[in-house]
């Protein structure tokens, strides 16, 4: 039994994260990649927007009224005649801004309260289910006017009203999965070598349920966006001239008939945005499950 | 159990009744055919109780179902025979005399009496009714005391039925436009056995509106309500003067939503549509034998400005923000040309009357105004809010102006759009500083706008108060001998209003319908007023292209 | 019958290509059995599997050979064709009879379907022929367990089901994937007697696929011994147990257990006292008596084996110690301490005290975390050592267990199953415990590695002074280690005593009965005559 | 079974307490009262209105006797609706929305079912990716936006379905359905995909094969059962979500569903409406997620044993 040289610890103390080993994974999935970087080309745009739109977001131009695109408007301009390629681009820091981080609100809330519940069982499993459910169904309605009312218009409050709706699947999601890993052995195991509960939840049960969780995330994102353009049109959330790529998309199909245009590019901006982040979502799940990784 | 494909496939197959093609004939086809009329009716109605609804769906209906003492015609909006074969009016205005119509029947076949009226309009003042028109009824004496509970012997109040067919009522003051609220559903008789048999006179929630119970007196009578999917009525047989009635059913479709109502008018599912989508107006103006019909109508689109609030305490800042609206662009560019501009509360033509105009637009004035108080170009400007409640067009009017304010005077404002009922208690407790509003007249008379500014107007909302205007309005123009002096004096208290600028006026409404070609005597008006006897279907009409 | 000849297969993957089977031949003769026998990762599976066209592809690509079945190459027949021959001309058994049967269809329509689609059988011939081949195989009652599901039925019965479901179209060939290693000894025995007597009786011949040369010691005719994917000896049962040539096929014979330990050590003061320890689970009707009144002592010091069938309670006690289920009634007493009535502050302290191995190396290791990970872990956890010292303490650990410095940043799934299970035991050892609960920790391996897990253990319980409470359904294997042996029946104590004593005078029929399941008896005594 | 639907029915009355009570008391923070409208009421008829539904009384006394009615399954008049009783509101809509979400559970089912197995078959192909992109769409395809598309394009310029109503000529549920169940296609696809790979990869698919049967049989009889367990799991949800979601389609298609009733309860301040459309959506949730949780454990024999058991 040698004693470990340096260079041995080195080598151990670095590069073992979960993270860091599902992003060498992750650089081999082709779409993945694609996936990423055109998300990251959208946040990239959408940071630097207020430097790089071609017009000003609120410059009318209403003798020019809703017009196709041109060699002027590249995407064309809406019914105020305002450039629509410029209106994406602001729409694209709100929706990017809205769809993560209410998802990020959703997860946080949503994974630890169905690993707590899924986790501890019993009586205490049953009172935090039935809370979701009390949740699930009050009249969502009436509980936006009334945060509209309280809080008054915030981009904050947004972010938790839709943050408020969309954990309570992902606890459902993780509360199951927890169910089914809390019987394996190795959470008896790390039970067996006294680990606290929390711990526990963290490092051994959230990790392994990730997978499922990522998948539904990548769709709750843009639903979220929509969400979004239907809270802003209720009055919560942006107001004009301010914009997102929901209400643009909302908006645009008023007027699909007449100006298509309005309808399609916005959407794209969507569709794009939920196909990259499906496949970056796949191919992390792929990378974070370090058991199908067959290489 | 066997879970397999096959399993799947006749899950499946459950769903090919459902995967017919559709097809077929239109509703429009077969009711030209049928002589049934196909109406976009905007909304589910309420219900169909004369005395206890309030909105425009409900009176469509309740105008096929019910006749008034009087009813329009629909050209000239003067009132005709209903009920009521004539009536007199005394000299001094205060009294008039309705005889009824003998052939006047109720759909079970009932006479009508005047003491139906006497009944009815007991029920409709009722406190306890909770009648939110019953002030239509205001002009008769002691009508409102007996309303408000300060008196309770309805015996009081002006209305007697001298005989059976002969009812006499008693005004507080000369009311010129009387005659016209006989047409309002407010002041229908009702089948007083009818509504005893289900319940209390003053009960709102009773069955008596159902299908199998109503009992009513219009040229139609219901022959089905199905909820939210239509409500059909046919042509009665007993109306007096069911002769002229052309039609022999209507269908009313709840259309809430104006564009699906316009793709069921592009499919021919209806003959008449409620509304027109803006972005449509263009489309449809440009076809030939166009089906889109726009009106001059009696209402008034603007935004309130809360007076009590910097800055818009100060008039100059009041002026300068209304005289920096383009009121022509936004109505070309925006409203596809589909509205009028205003410059005054009360619509131009109502009746006769002319509004003063006593500002337009001018952005040089309006920079020089709001230099004067304060904010030259913009400069120290506190930012003011403008609320308005949920809907396309009136956000699409505020980011007009939003943007026209910004580049007219420099100044920012922002947009606070609330739903509808957290919009309606921010207006009630003057919870705003600008606000979007419109007004409809009940009857067209200047004096259903004017008195919306009066200092205890319950619709005033702005804060103004001016006792000269109020005066003029309560006192001087009801005693006006003629009809000019009457207008005069109007004339001179809209001249002080607009002069204090508590309103921003932006357009006079227009009504705005897809109207089949096939449907005849449906001319527009004023009031958009629709009286079913005089529409007819011309079955030769070919379909719109 | 069968002629396989130069058989290879490779797997290509991202990393290279790996020969998993290298120009191997073989042959099956009618009426014999046949076992072809390696540790996993010989190829032995791939090769047969290869057969009937059952391996993935890609990756697995069939490189060259013939395998002439009836005078057919099956290699070289379309989907179709080899559809036709699977379930019919050759049956496949496969090892684990949990997982092959369909939970979600009852064993009469997975038994009847492969009939009805190959015979074009009716509904009601296909169920009569199903009832009279489970009576065959030995299901009790047939005609009304036939509508059962898989869960329904205990581990041997359905890997008799799977017997039957093989045999249904009266295959000429029958491969038999290690149809016994999931199973208990006692049912073992059972199993490899059933295939045995179906071979006489319908004269078939059987392809036996086995890690365990001891399994096949009573039954086999022609035994082919495979190596990384070559064949290393081919021979009679006679040549290959009495004259074996290969060194490899040495290593296998010497790698059946048959020592038996002596108990060396004087008579300590116990350092678990259990009194009449009672684990019940909840269930509707009446409690799962899983542990009914047990009461014995371990000895600082001692290795305890703890034997029993599937179901006997015997994982249930090694729980209810370590206090991992909630014990109904009783105590358990540690070194003075009465651990059923800890609260948790007390029971964390004692965790670094005593651990747990578990026996599926695959399950009881987080698959997200590294070797690193887990064997820092509980290090840090008690204080042991502090973030900068845990390296060397991991390392060391690595070292201890034998598992190569480079290996540290790994994850589980990158381990075969005795690499695995070292983790587990070095993750045990971490914290340097007394105690030590080892719950079947060989039995989901390979012979020769159990013999090395084994070995192992009984090192490091000697180095690190351990006392131990070895858990397992294989006598053989328990006195290779134990000095003491309590055997368990139905939640009850039925025997104890020092395993000489207990190999050599069982006292109750139960004990026999597991003595007699031993596999390859026969074999082991004229083995130890030879000794 | 019975102990377990038991049990868990108990559960839900707490949790539908719970709903009536937060949501009582919620809707009369929102600001505007039911009878707010533009035109301002004269204060004597506002309070004969409060009088004639009760309003006057303390908000505790509306809430008992709320509550009193409804232990005799009374929900109370509309306030929207005069002369038309929450239970019948109810009683008129419920059917057409539940025929409404059913069938738009079945478009669910069929396009994600099948664009799941189909990509389950060879992952990370094109055999994958195309049809679980064409499932995806639905996401991004709000109701507000494909209805529409779907109207001009079957409806109006090819003139085959129906542009509105409700059993009201052939056809015209068919893309009311599709509308509604796009959006859980694109989960249902989810779901479904990552089944079949889980089960597919399980060793009795290997027994099947062992047998002989043809590849379609494999998966029809032996994958398809364990594969939608997940999904079996997730219909109940999704019904109940298919439920109180068909709002913006009923409006879009003139349908005369429960969605109308229920949103506009909310911006009418309906209050009887809204308390008795969330009770009654509530009840359905409860009663659906317990459904769909029976019925995936009935599709699983292991724990349809322990159902079994008294």
């Amino acid at each position: 039994m040698t004693a470990p040289t340096i260079s041995d610890l080195a080598q151990t103390e670095q590069g073992t994260s979960l993270w860091q080993d599902a992003w060498l994974r992750l650089r081999r999935n082709r779409l993945a990649l694609i996936g990423l970087i055109i998300l990251i080309l959208f946040i990239f745009i959408a940071a630097a927007t207020p430097w790089i739109a071609p017009y000003g977001y609120a410059q009318q131009n209403l003798e020019l009224g809703a017009s196709p695109p041109s060699a002027a408007h590249w995407l064309g301009t809406d019914i105020f005649g305002r450039d629509l390629l410029t209106q994406i681009m602001f729409g694209g820091r709100i929706s990017l801004a809205v769809g993560f981080i209410a998802t990020a609100v959703a997860l946080l809330i949503g994974i630890t309260w169905g690993a707590v519940a899924g986790y501890m069982g019993g009586r205490l499993d049953a009172a935090m289910m039935r809370l979701v459910d009390i949740i699930y169904a009050l009249p969502f309605m009436i509980f936006i006017i009334l945060l509209m009312v309280i809080f008054g218009r915030n981009m904050l409050l947004l972010f938790l009203a839709i943050g408020a709706v969309e954990w309570l699947t992902m606890a459902r999601i993780m509360r199951s999965q927890v169910q089914s890993l809390r019987q394996q052995e190795f959470v008896e195991a790390a039970v067996s070598l006294g680990l606290p509960t929390v711990t526990i939840i963290r490092r051994h049960l959230i990790p392994n349920a990730l997978g499922p969780i990522i998948v539904y995330t990548t769709l709750t994102v843009p639903s979220v966006m929509l969400l979004e353009a239907f809270l802003s049109f209720l009055g919560l959330g942006v107001q004009p001239p301010e914009t997102s790529w929901g209400l643009l998309i909302s908006y645009g199909a008023e007027s699909m008939e007449e100006y298509p245009w309005l309808l399609f590019f916005p959407g794209l901006a969507l569709t794009l945005t939920l196909f990259s982040l499906n496949f970056l979502g796949d191919g992390l799940r792929d990378a974070l499950d370090v058991r199908s990784a067959k290489d | 159990m066997q879970f397999s494909v096959l399993k799947i496939l006749c899950l499946v197959l459950t769903l090919t009744p459902m995967l017919a093609c559709g097809g077929g004939e239109s509703n429009v086809s077969q009711g030209n055919r049928e002589g049934i009329l196909h109406f976009g009716n905007g909304a589910e109605p309420q219900g169909l109780d004369p005395h206890v609804v309030t909105g425009i769906p409900e009176s469509l209906i309740i105008n096929a179902l019910f006749e008034g003492l009087t009813v329009k015609n629909p050209y000239t909006l003067e009132s005709e025979s209903g009920v009521a074969q004539r009536w007199d009016i005394s000299d001094d205005g205060m009294t008039i005399t309705f005889h009824l119509n003998p052939q006047a029947k109720w759909s079970n076949g009932d006479p009508m009496t005047a003491e139906d009226y006497v009944w009815s309009w007991w029920r409709a003042l009722n406190p306890a009714m909770g009648n939110q028109y019953g002030y239509m009824l205001y002009p008769l004496k002691n009508a409102e005391a007996f309303a408000t509970g300060k008196i309770d012997d309805f015996s009081d109040v002006g209305v007697k039925a001298i005989d059976e067919h002969t009812l006499q009522v008693e005004l507080n003051t000369p009311t010129p436009y009387f005659i016209q609220l006989m047409d309002h559903h407010s002041t229908f008789a009702l089948h007083r056995p009818t509504i005893e048999k289900h319940g209390k006179a003053t009960d709102r929630f009773t069955r008596w509106t159902r299908e199998e119970n109503i009992v009513s007196n219009g040229p139609f009578r219901l022959k089905s309500w199905q909820l939210n999917r239509r409500l059909s009525v046919e042509k009665s047989d007993t109306y007096w003067n069911r002769d002229k009635v052309q039609l022999n059913g209507i269908v009313f479709y709840p259309t809430e939503n104006i564009s699906s109502e316009e793709r069921m008018f592009r499919v021919e599912q209806l003959h008449y549509t409620q509304t027109i989508p803006l972005e449509k107006i263009p489309v449809y103006r440009a076809m030939k034998d166009s089906p889109y019909a726009n009106a001059p109508y009696l209402g008034t689109y603007y935004y309130l400005l809360n007076i009590n609030k910097p800055p818009l305490d100060d008039l100059r800042v009041r002026q300068a923000l209304s005289m920096a609206v383009d009121r022509e662009k936004l109505n070309n560019t925006v409203l596809h040309g589909s509205n009028v501009p205003a410059f005054s509360i009360t619509p131009p033509d109502t009746l006769g009357y002319q509004p003063p105009k006593v500002f337009s637009q001018n952005i040089e004035a309006a920079q020089e105004l709001l230099a004067q108080a304060g904010y030259p170009n913009g400069q120290g400007w506190p930012g003011l809010e403008l609320t308005y409640n949920t809907s396309e067009s009136h956000l699409k009017i505020a980011v007009a102006l939003q943007q026209m304010w910004k580049n007219a005077l420099n100044i920012d404002i922002t947009l606070a759009n609330q739903e509808w009922k957290v919009y309606l208690d921010s207006v009630d407790q003057m919870n705003f500083q600008m606000a979007r509003r419109g007004w409809i007249g009940d009857y067209v008379d200047p004096n259903n706008f004017l008195d919306l500014f009066l200092c205890d107007g319950g619709n005033n909302s702005t804060g103004f108060c001016d006792p000269v205007y109020d005066e003029l309005i309560k006192r001087q123009a009801p005693q006006a001998i003629s009809r000019e002096e009457r207008y005069a004096l109007f004339n001179e208290a809209e001249t002080r209003l607009m002069q204090q600028m508590p309103i921003i006026p932006i357009y006079t409404y227009t009504s705005n319908h897809l109207i089949h070609p096939s449907v005849k005597g449906l001319p527009p008006n004023l009031m958009d007023y629709i009286n079913f006897r005089y529409i007819w279907l011309d079955k030769e009409q070919e379909a719109i292209e | 019958m069968l002629k396989v000849q130069n058989l290879s297969i490779s797997f290509v993957t991202r990393i290279g290509v790996n020969k998993a089977v290298d120009n191997v031949s073989f042959s099956v003769e009618p009426g014999k059995i046949t076992a072809i026998i390696g540790e996993s990762g010989s190829g032995k599976s791939v090769a047969c599997c290869s057969l009937l066209g059952l391996i993935p592809s890609p990756p697995g690509i069939i490189e060259n050979g013939r395998a002439l079945f009836d005078g057919i190459d099956l290699l070289k027949l379309s989907e179709a064709q080899l559809q036709k021959i699977r379930g019919s001309d050759i049956a496949m058994v496969f090892q684990d009879p949990m997982t092959c049967l369909n939970p979600y269809m009852t064993i009469g329509d997975q038994l009847t379907e492969s009939l009805r689609y190959h015979q074009k059988a009716r509904r009601k011939e296909a169920r009569q022929r199903a009832v009279e081949l489970l009576q065959e195989v030995g299901i009790r009652e047939p005609a009304s367990t036939i509508d059962d599901y898989p869960h329904q039925f205990s581990g041997g019965m359905r890997q008799r089901v799977m017997i039957a479901m093989a045999l249904i179209n009266e295959p000429k060939l029958l491969i038999a994937d290690e149809p016994t290693t999931a199973l208990d000894v006692t049912i073992q025995s059972q199993i490899l007697q059933l295939l045995a007597d179906i071979q006489k009786q319908r004269n078939i011949g059987i392809l036996f696929i086995s890690h365990d040369l001891a399994v096949i010691a009573d039954i086999a005719d022609q035994i082919i011994v495979m190596q990384e994917g070559k064949v290393v000896e081919t021979g009679t049962r006679s040549d290959i147990f009495h004259n074996p040539q290969h060194l490899y096929t040495r290593k296998l014979l010497a790698a059946i257990p048959t020592d038996c330990k002596q108990a060396t050590l004087p008579k300590s003061e116990p350092l678990i006292e259990i009194r009449d320890l009672c684990t019940w689970f909840q269930r509707d009707k009446a409690p799962l008596k899983a542990v009914d009144g047990v009461s014995f002592d371990i000895y600082r010091g001692e290795v305890l084996g703890l034997v029993g069938e599937s179901g006997s309670g015997k994982s249930t006690i090694g729980r209810s110690i370590l206090r991992l289920v909630n014990v109904t009634r009783g105590q358990v007493i540690f070194d003075g301490l009465n651990i059923t009535a800890l609260g948790p502050r007390e029971l964390k302290k004692l965790r670094s005290r005593m651990q747990f191995i578990f026996q599926d190396p695959f399950a009881s290791l987080n698959p997200r975390m590294t070797v690193y990970e887990t064997l820092a872990e509980p290090l840090l956890l008690h204080g042991i050592e502090d973030r900068s010292t845990v390296s060397t303490s991991v390392l060391r650990l690595m070292d201890n267990v034998g598992l190569a410095r480079s290996f540290a940043r790994k994850y589980p799934h990158e381990f075969s199953g005795g690499q695995r299970q070292r983790i587990a035991i070095g993750r045990a050892l971490a914290t340097r415990p007394e105690f030590v609960v080892a719950d079947e920790p060989v039995s989901a391996l390979d012979v020769t590695i159990q013999a090395q897990i084994l070995t192992l253990m009984q090192e490091l319980g000697r180095e690190y002074g351990l006392t131990m409470l070895f858990i397992s359904h294989d006598l053989a294997v328990v006195r290779q280690l134990a000095d003491r042996i309590v055997v368990l029946q139905a939640g009850k104590v039925v025997e104890q005593a020092s395993s000489v004593n207990l190999f050599s005078q069982p006292q109750t029929t139960y004990t026999r009965q597991l003595l007699q399941s031993i596999p390859g008896r026969g074999l082991l005594k004229s083995k130890i005559a030879h000794d | 079974m019975w102990r377990f639907i038991g049990f868990r029915m108990l559960q839900a009355i707490p949790v539908l307490l719970v709903v009536i009570t937060v949501t009582f008391f919620l809707i009369r923070l929102a600001p505007g009262g039911p009878f707010d409208s533009e035109k301002a009421v004269i204060p004597e008829v506002q309070a004969a209105l409060e009088a004639q539904y009760r309003l006057n009384l303390t908000l505790f006394q509306q809430y008992a006797s709320y509550l009193g009615d409804l232990s005799h399954g009374n929900l109370g008049p509309s306030f929207k609706y005069p002369g038309r009783s929450v239970n019948e509101l109810i009683a008129a809509g419920f059917p057409v929305t539940a025929e409404l979400a059913f069938y738009a559970l079945l478009v669910a089912l069929v396009i994600g079912g099948i664009a799941g197995v189909v990509a389950s078959l060879k992952p990370n192909s094109v055999q994958d990716y195309i049809p679980m992109s064409v499932a995806m769409i639905g996401i991004c395809m709000p109701s507000l936006l494909l209805g529409p598309i779907l109207i001009l394009i079957f409806g109006i310029y090819l003139d085959w379905l129906p542009v509105s109503g409700w059993n009201d000529s052939p056809g015209d549920k068919i893309l009311p359905a599709v509308t509604l169940g796009s959006a859980y296609a694109a989960y249902i696809a989810r779901l479904s995909r990552a089944g079949m790979l889980e089960v597919m990869s399980q060793d009795y698919i290997r027994t099947a094969r062992a047998k002989g049967l043809p590849e379609w049989q494999v998966i029809s009889r032996h994958a398809l059962r364990g594969g939608m367990i997940p999904v079996i799991a997730f219909l109940g949800p999704a019904f109940a979500g298919l439920l109180s979601g068909s709002f913006v389609v009923e409006t879009i298609f003139q349908i005369p569903g429960l969605g109308r009733f229920y949103v506009q309860a909310a911006f009418n301040r309906d209050y009887t409406m809204i308390l008795g459309s969330t009770i009654f959506l509530a009840t359905l949730i409860v009663f659906f997620n317990l459904l769909s949780d029976i019925v995936a454990a009935w599709m699983n024999p292991r724990l349809r044993d322990k159902l079994r058991a008294p």
